[in-house]
């Protein structure tokens, strides 16, 4: 893991073996799929915990604008692929400026609520508006175009393993840049400002700036996951901005672990595989997720990517004579 | 490393007029003092003069009710702390104050990162390869003699090597102006003296104020003491004059008595 | 995981065995069945008691139809952000009969995704659009929709209550309680009924008594709750402490039946009109038939969300047999237009919506001290069919 | 609008904000002396609702409920503190994690023991129907609920504000090395602020069973509601969570009549206002 924390190619790799083996253990693309679409939500929250500390409940108002965006654009106006998902990402971001700056005004137990405020004042505003965003219904019969560049259609994506191929190209992309971020020096200033933000202020650094862009590049990356979400359903339901979507995410970051960014990984398919396996076999499923999250809390804080770290550690232990 | 701000000229530190209330509370009633060139300038005064709130006024954690702070002309009254430092003034905290989990490295890395604004915001290099930013990081950690101490963790430096690291950061900026508060509390004695070189040294290339209770240590390496009593300045001069002086005397026994 | 298992090891047995027999019986080859319901979630009183009515139907009768049925239960957590992912994947493994969706915000989409994916569903949703404006050749639909809800209580009620003159009437803002509001309407408009008031509220309201001081300052005569579930257990039980009751008549035009009553409790449904798709009571032989089977089976009396999850069931099992194939399109074909006997008599389903033609039902709380049974909530008052004719209906399937 | 519609909802808000105010200030009192974000608050007011009904159905006797399940919650409450206390230690995040987990548990766990059935919980005989004042009618169940909360309200005024145990609660919330450093023993009063506030959360939520019925989903709602109260009250304070309770209540039942809708969008854009300008709540103490 240290490895992979220090070069961005290593996790980018470990990202494209992930990607690679992933159908192989699930029963369809589609489960594959939901995987690696959460495991990048799930990395703009770990840029905003495990870089700086800070524990957003808004993490839905940037996954549900992002699809949202996808949505209206290709139903109303037929916008292609590429176009569709740069601007929810756009967008995302441009909310991401706004809800960063609001609440980063704030540090602690009331950012958080502040965050949770912006993120119930969202849903709420969504639910009223069905003119754009379909309200209660949500927007269905979203298409999912072709890829293309310049009138030339390039890839169909109408088959589930295309689109997996393509989401899983987005998603090796994302998390590459995402550690090129983290090990930039903007990336150790993240650090410091976690650390102690008194001293970074006191040795000449806007903290605040630096914690806008934070959110910026987080929300970018979760309004991406969003858009891709919306072509892979094909249907935005309002559920991807309400508050259990945020906790959703969150649940997802903490468990995988936020030390490292392949945590996010490890978290979206722990969750999206075990919701999806457990609510198969019993109707009470959540009885296990809920004291699965209790014990993680307790016995492995640094959640799901210190358990393989350990391993990895075990493992070298071994090999040595 | 040099800046380009406007308005260079002028005094490296002038404060005029300083008042500061606290819910009916005066703490200070306007202190005024020019810092007009180089070298050490000490603050000393018994409990509740005002000197940490003077400190604070002028380092940004607070806000005057009144008056001005100028570093080398320019003012920076309402300016907030993190673009102090790039005015030209720098500090270090009375209590220790460090990114206790980062390495001694990266602590100096990070300070001496913050003076090159258009690359810190660099989002694609990797964090080790401004080479210059790396060279000032090592001339520092060389020149506060913590070397060989670069490698560990911050917070598990002895109690001096803390405070000197405080000083290798508040000195990345290459300051007019270095904001000291007591630097030396709560060190051994070896550690006292090599502080208490290592701020005279200082005292050559920039101005260094210092608020400080150990007055052998401020006779010894500073140019200029003023004395705080009750918010406001009771006296300003050469250490010797201020040793002599009565009323000094009479502030700091009325204080014990 | 242990029916796919299965499921393999019978093919391959069969296939070594006898190859023809594969490739000629529907009895070799086993049907897979995906029931979509809130199992969990804040609608899981309605998904309990269907799944166990679609169990029933699947253990019951697949002997009957001579099929080899496997049935999938998918746990939409009430939230369509949660079911359409694992119907995708219930699609990718090669699922194309699915049956459920009680919510509409659920049953849309899905009904959109099973047509995307090639398979026949049929609906447990109330809402409109799924055989109107968003009808498919691939969606059949039990339940009446809101024309007949609304024409089958409140013309029945006030043909039997002349005196009746105002009404008032609380909507969720939403499609579904819209779509009941205009129809009432217009139904106020024909029979010259002054409509002194609506208040709309959302879906996350639990407080209603503001709106029912409303109804009372308006003076209504009748009081008429255009919602379903929770909230419409909420509001009825509200208006009776407010003492709405002695001053107005109230119908809550679309029950979710039996389990329901009991949330209501007896006390407070009492003389309150109530709407439903069916009750345990209907006289008709397709429904005896059915009450006996929970009662042998279960030892329950069998509610409508019980009887929903069979019926919709029992219509894909009834397709694939008529169409002695587990080819989609030959099912939709088998079920275009079918006839047969149901719970609440002769049902058909139409051929150009899909929608299923049967009865819907007003009925009348009662007394508690009248009640023979501890599910015996209601008496049927008047019953009926209404749907909007091809000429003035949303569908237009290509 | 009629002046009797006004007079209806302004009552009614009053009722159910009194509720609110006692959802509120259990979170408010655990959240003020051990900073402990406790997202499973929702399930002490769902586990009272529930006692409340099974206390009922077997009894019949509603005041029996009302004496019981409050006290009951509080007991287990004092009991599981102590095994509580390694998580206000913790980060955020995990405090978060661990009680979202617990919330989960707890509310799958009565499903199973109930169903997911919703129930009905009868108001006591007496207080059955409507009380006629003139023109203005009025629940008899929801005056009383006014009038007990108020009365319990008064009592932890009394508690909160002239006690010791008061006091001590007041300085804790400030600062609790202080209170350490007046030799009084931290644990018990960890274990009591705990116990009070569930109990005080339970009754809430056996008072709001008549009015709402129960149903496993209760909790998450009491828990938003709680959160929005204490933060516009301000944590910690008293006058604050019974200020915010109220306001809320009447904001909440007046908007109904005007734009429903724009009532959530309202409550939480005044949360995020008062946060940002006021982060100590209208009433809490800088």
């Amino acid at each position: 893991m240290a490895r992979f924390k220090s070069s961005a190619w290593g996790l980018a790799v470990a990202i494209a073996l992930v990607a690679l083996v992933l159908p192989l253990m699930l029963p369809s693309y589609a489960l594959a799929t939901e995987c690696l679409i959460f495991a990048m939500a799930a990395l703009g929250c770990n840029l905003l915990l495990g870089r700086l500390g800070l524990l957003s409940f808004g993490q839905a108002i940037f996954f549900g604008a992002g699809a949202y965006c996808v949505g209206i654009l290709s139903l109303r106006f037929g916008t292609g692929i590429v176009a569709g998902l740069l601007a929810a990402t756009a967008v995302s971001a441009l909310l991401a400026v706004a809800i960063g700056w609001l609440a980063t005004q704030r540090t602690g137990v009331y950012l958080i609520m502040l965050t949770l405020a912006l993120s119930q004042m969202f849903f709420f505003l969504c639910y009223a508006a069905p003119d754009v965003t379909g309200g209660d219904n949500g927007l269905m019969n979203i298409p999912r175009p072709n890829l293309a560049f310049g009138g030339h259609e390039l890839l169909s994506l109408a088959s589930p393993f295309a689109f997996y191929v393509f989401v899983a190209t987005i998603c090796t992309v994302a998390f590459y840049l995402m550690a090129r971020l983290i090990a930039s020096p903007f990336g150790a200033t993240l650090e410091a400002i976690r650390d102690n933000e008194d001293r970074a202020v006191a040795i000449g650094y806007d903290t605040r700036l630096y914690k806008v862009i934070a959110f910026v590049a987080a929300g970018a990356v979760t309004g991406l996951a969003g858009g891709l979400y919306a072509l892979a359903l094909k249907f935005v339901p309002l559920a991807n901005v309400d508050l259990a979507m945020s906790e959703r995410i969150i649940v997802m970051t903490i468990l995988g672990g936020t030390n490292a960014l392949f945590g996010s990984m490890l978290g979206s398919i722990a969750v999206v595989v075990l919701s999806y396996v457990l609510s198969d076999i019993w109707a009470r499923w959540q009885i296990i997720l809920g004291a699965l999250l209790v014990a993680v809390a307790l016995y492995l804080r640094g959640g799901l990517a210190s358990l393989l770290d350990k391993a990895v550690a075990r493992a070298n232990e071994g090999a040595r004579p | 490393m040099t800046h380009s701000l406007p308005a260079t000229q002028g005094p490296p530190l002038a404060v005029s007029g300083i008042e500061k209330r606290f819910d009916g509370f005066q703490a200070l009633k306007g202190v005024s003092f020019t810092i007009e060139d180089r070298g050490v300038y000490a603050f000393i005064g018994p409990n509740g003069a005002g000197k940490t709130t003077l400190f604070n006024c002028i380092a940004g954690r607070i806000r005057p009710s009144a008056g001005e702070v100028r570093v080398a002309g320019r003012d920076i009254t309402r300016l907030p702390s993190h673009r102090r430092v790039h005015a030209g003034l720098a500090r270090s905290f009375q209590i220790t104050n460090l990114f206790a989990s980062l390495s001694v490295h990266e602590n100096v890395r990070l300070a001496v990162q913050a003076h090159s604004p258009r690359r810190v915001v660099n989002m694609w290099r990797g964090r080790d390869t401004l080479t210059d930013v790396g060279a000032r990081t090592d001339t520092l950690l060389a020149r506060l003699m913590l070397t060989d101490k670069q490698a560990i963790p911050a917070g598990l430096l002895s109690h001096g090597e803390q405070r000197r690291l405080e000083i290798a950061m508040a000195l990345a900026g290459d300051p007019r102006v270095l904001l000291l508060d007591e630097p030396t509390s709560g060190m051994g004695i070896d550690d006292i003296d090599i502080m208490t070189g290592l701020i005279a040294e200082f005292g050559k290339s920039m101005a260094v104020v210092l608020i400080e209770h150990n007055v052998r240590l401020v006779m010894k390496i500073s140019r200029s003491i003023t004395v705080l009593h009750r918010g406001a300045i009771l006296r300003s001069g050469l250490p010797e004059a201020i040793a002599a002086d009565p009323q000094v005397r009479a502030a700091y026994l009325g204080a014990a008595a | 995981m242990i029916t796919r298992r299965t499921f393999l090891g019978t093919t391959l047995t069969a296939a070594i065995a006898s190859p023809a027999v594969v490739t000629r019986g529907l009895a070799a080859e086993q049907v897979r069945l995906c029931t979509a319901l809130s199992l969990s979630g804040p609608f899981a009183s309605a998904g309990q008691p269907a799944e166990a009515g679609t169990r029933l139907a699947v253990s019951a009768l697949a002997k009957d139809y001579g099929l080899d049925v496997s049935l999938t239960m998918i746990d939409d957590e009430g939230n369509p952000g949660r079911a359409i992912p694992k119907l995708i994947v219930a699609l990718q493994q090669g699922v194309r009969f699915f049956s459920g969706a009680v919510l509409s915000n659920v049953g849309l989409p899905m009904s959109a995704e099973v047509s995307n994916g090639g398979g026949v569903y049929v609906s447990s949703v109330g809402a409109d659009e799924i055989t109107g404006s968003a009808c498919r050749r691939s969606t059949f639909r039990w339940p009446v929709p809101s024309y007949g809800a609304m024409r089958q209580t409140i013309v029945p009620l006030i043909d039997k209550h002349p005196e009746t003159k105002r009404w008032y009437t609380i909507t969720p803002k939403y499609v579904f309680g819209e779509a009941m509001l205009r129809e009432a309407q217009n139904i106020f408009k024909e029979r010259n009924i002054e409509h002194v008031g609506n208040s709309y509220h959302s879906m996350t309201e639990t407080e209603f008594s503001g709106y029912l001081t409303n109804a009372a300052a308006a003076q209504a005569d009748v009081l008429a709750i255009l919602n379903f579930g929770p909230q419409s257990t909420n509001t009825l039980r509200q208006a009776a402490d407010f003492g709405l009751k002695q001053k107005m008549k109230i119908l809550l035009a679309w029950s979710a039946g039996t389990e329901q009553y009991a949330e209501i409790g007896s006390d407070v449904l009492e003389d309150v009109y109530v709407g439903a798709q069916y009750d345990a009571a209907i006289d008709s032989p397709g429904n005896r038939r059915v009450v006996e089977l929970f009662r042998k089976n279960l030892n329950v009396t069998p509610s409508y969300a019980m009887v929903n999850g069979y019926v919709t069931a029992m219509l894909l099992m009834e397709g694939i047999k008529a169409a002695g194939s587990t080819d989609p399109a030959q099912v939709i074909k088998a079920l275009e237009g079918r006839k047969y006997e149901g719970p609440t008599g002769d049902e058909e389903l139409r051929a150009f919506d899909h929608q299923c033609i049967k009865n819907y039902y007003l009925l009348r709380g009662k007394a508690p001290t009248k009640k023979k049974d501890k599910d015996d909530y209601v008496d049927i008052i008047s019953f009926g069919k209404s749907f909007p004719d091809a000429q003035h209906s949303d569908c237009k399937m290509t | 609008m009629s002046v009797n519609l006004l007079l209806t909802q302004i009552v009614n808000g009053l009722g159910i904000g009194m509720i609110y105010f006692m959802i509120a200030i259990g979170l408010s009192i655990i959240f003020g002396i051990m900073h402990f974000i406790n997202i499973a608050h929702g399930a002490f007011y769902l586990v009272g609702a529930y006692l409340c009904y099974a206390l009922v159905s077997a009894t019949g006797n509603f005041w029996l409920a009302l004496a019981l399940a409050p006290l009951a919650v509080g007991v287990v409450a004092w009991l599981a503190e102590p095994g509580v206390r390694r998580l206000y230690d913790l980060p955020a995040s995990l405090q978060i994690l661990a009680t979202l987990g617990l919330a989960l548990v707890i509310q799958e766990a009565v499903i199973l023991i109930f169903d997911p059935l919703g129930k009905n919980v009868a108001a006591p005989a007496g207080l059955r129907g409507a009380a006629f004042f003139g023109s203005f009618v009025y629940p008899k169940y929801r005056l009383f609920v006014i009038v007990f909360t108020a009365a319990v309200a008064a009592v932890l005024w009394f508690l909160l504000e002239r006690t010791r145990y008061g006091a001590v609660l007041r300085a804790g919330t400030e600062s609790m090395q202080t209170v350490e450093l007046l030799g009084i023993d931290i644990s018990r009063i960890f274990s009591l602020t705990f116990a009070v506030g569930a109990a005080l959360t339970a009754l809430s939520g056996v008072l709001a069973a008549p009015i709402r019925g129960v149903e496993p989903f209760m909790g998450v709602e009491a828990l938003s509601i709680a959160f929005v109260i204490v933060v516009i009250g301000g944590i910690g304070s008293f006058t604050g969570a019974l200020a915010g309770g109220l306001l809320i209540g009447v904001v909440q039942s007046v908007m109904t009549t005007f734009w429903a809708a724009g009532a959530n969008i309202m409550i939480y854009v005044a949360m995020a206002l008062i946060i940002l300008v006021r982060p100590h709540g209208l009433l809490g103490r800088a």
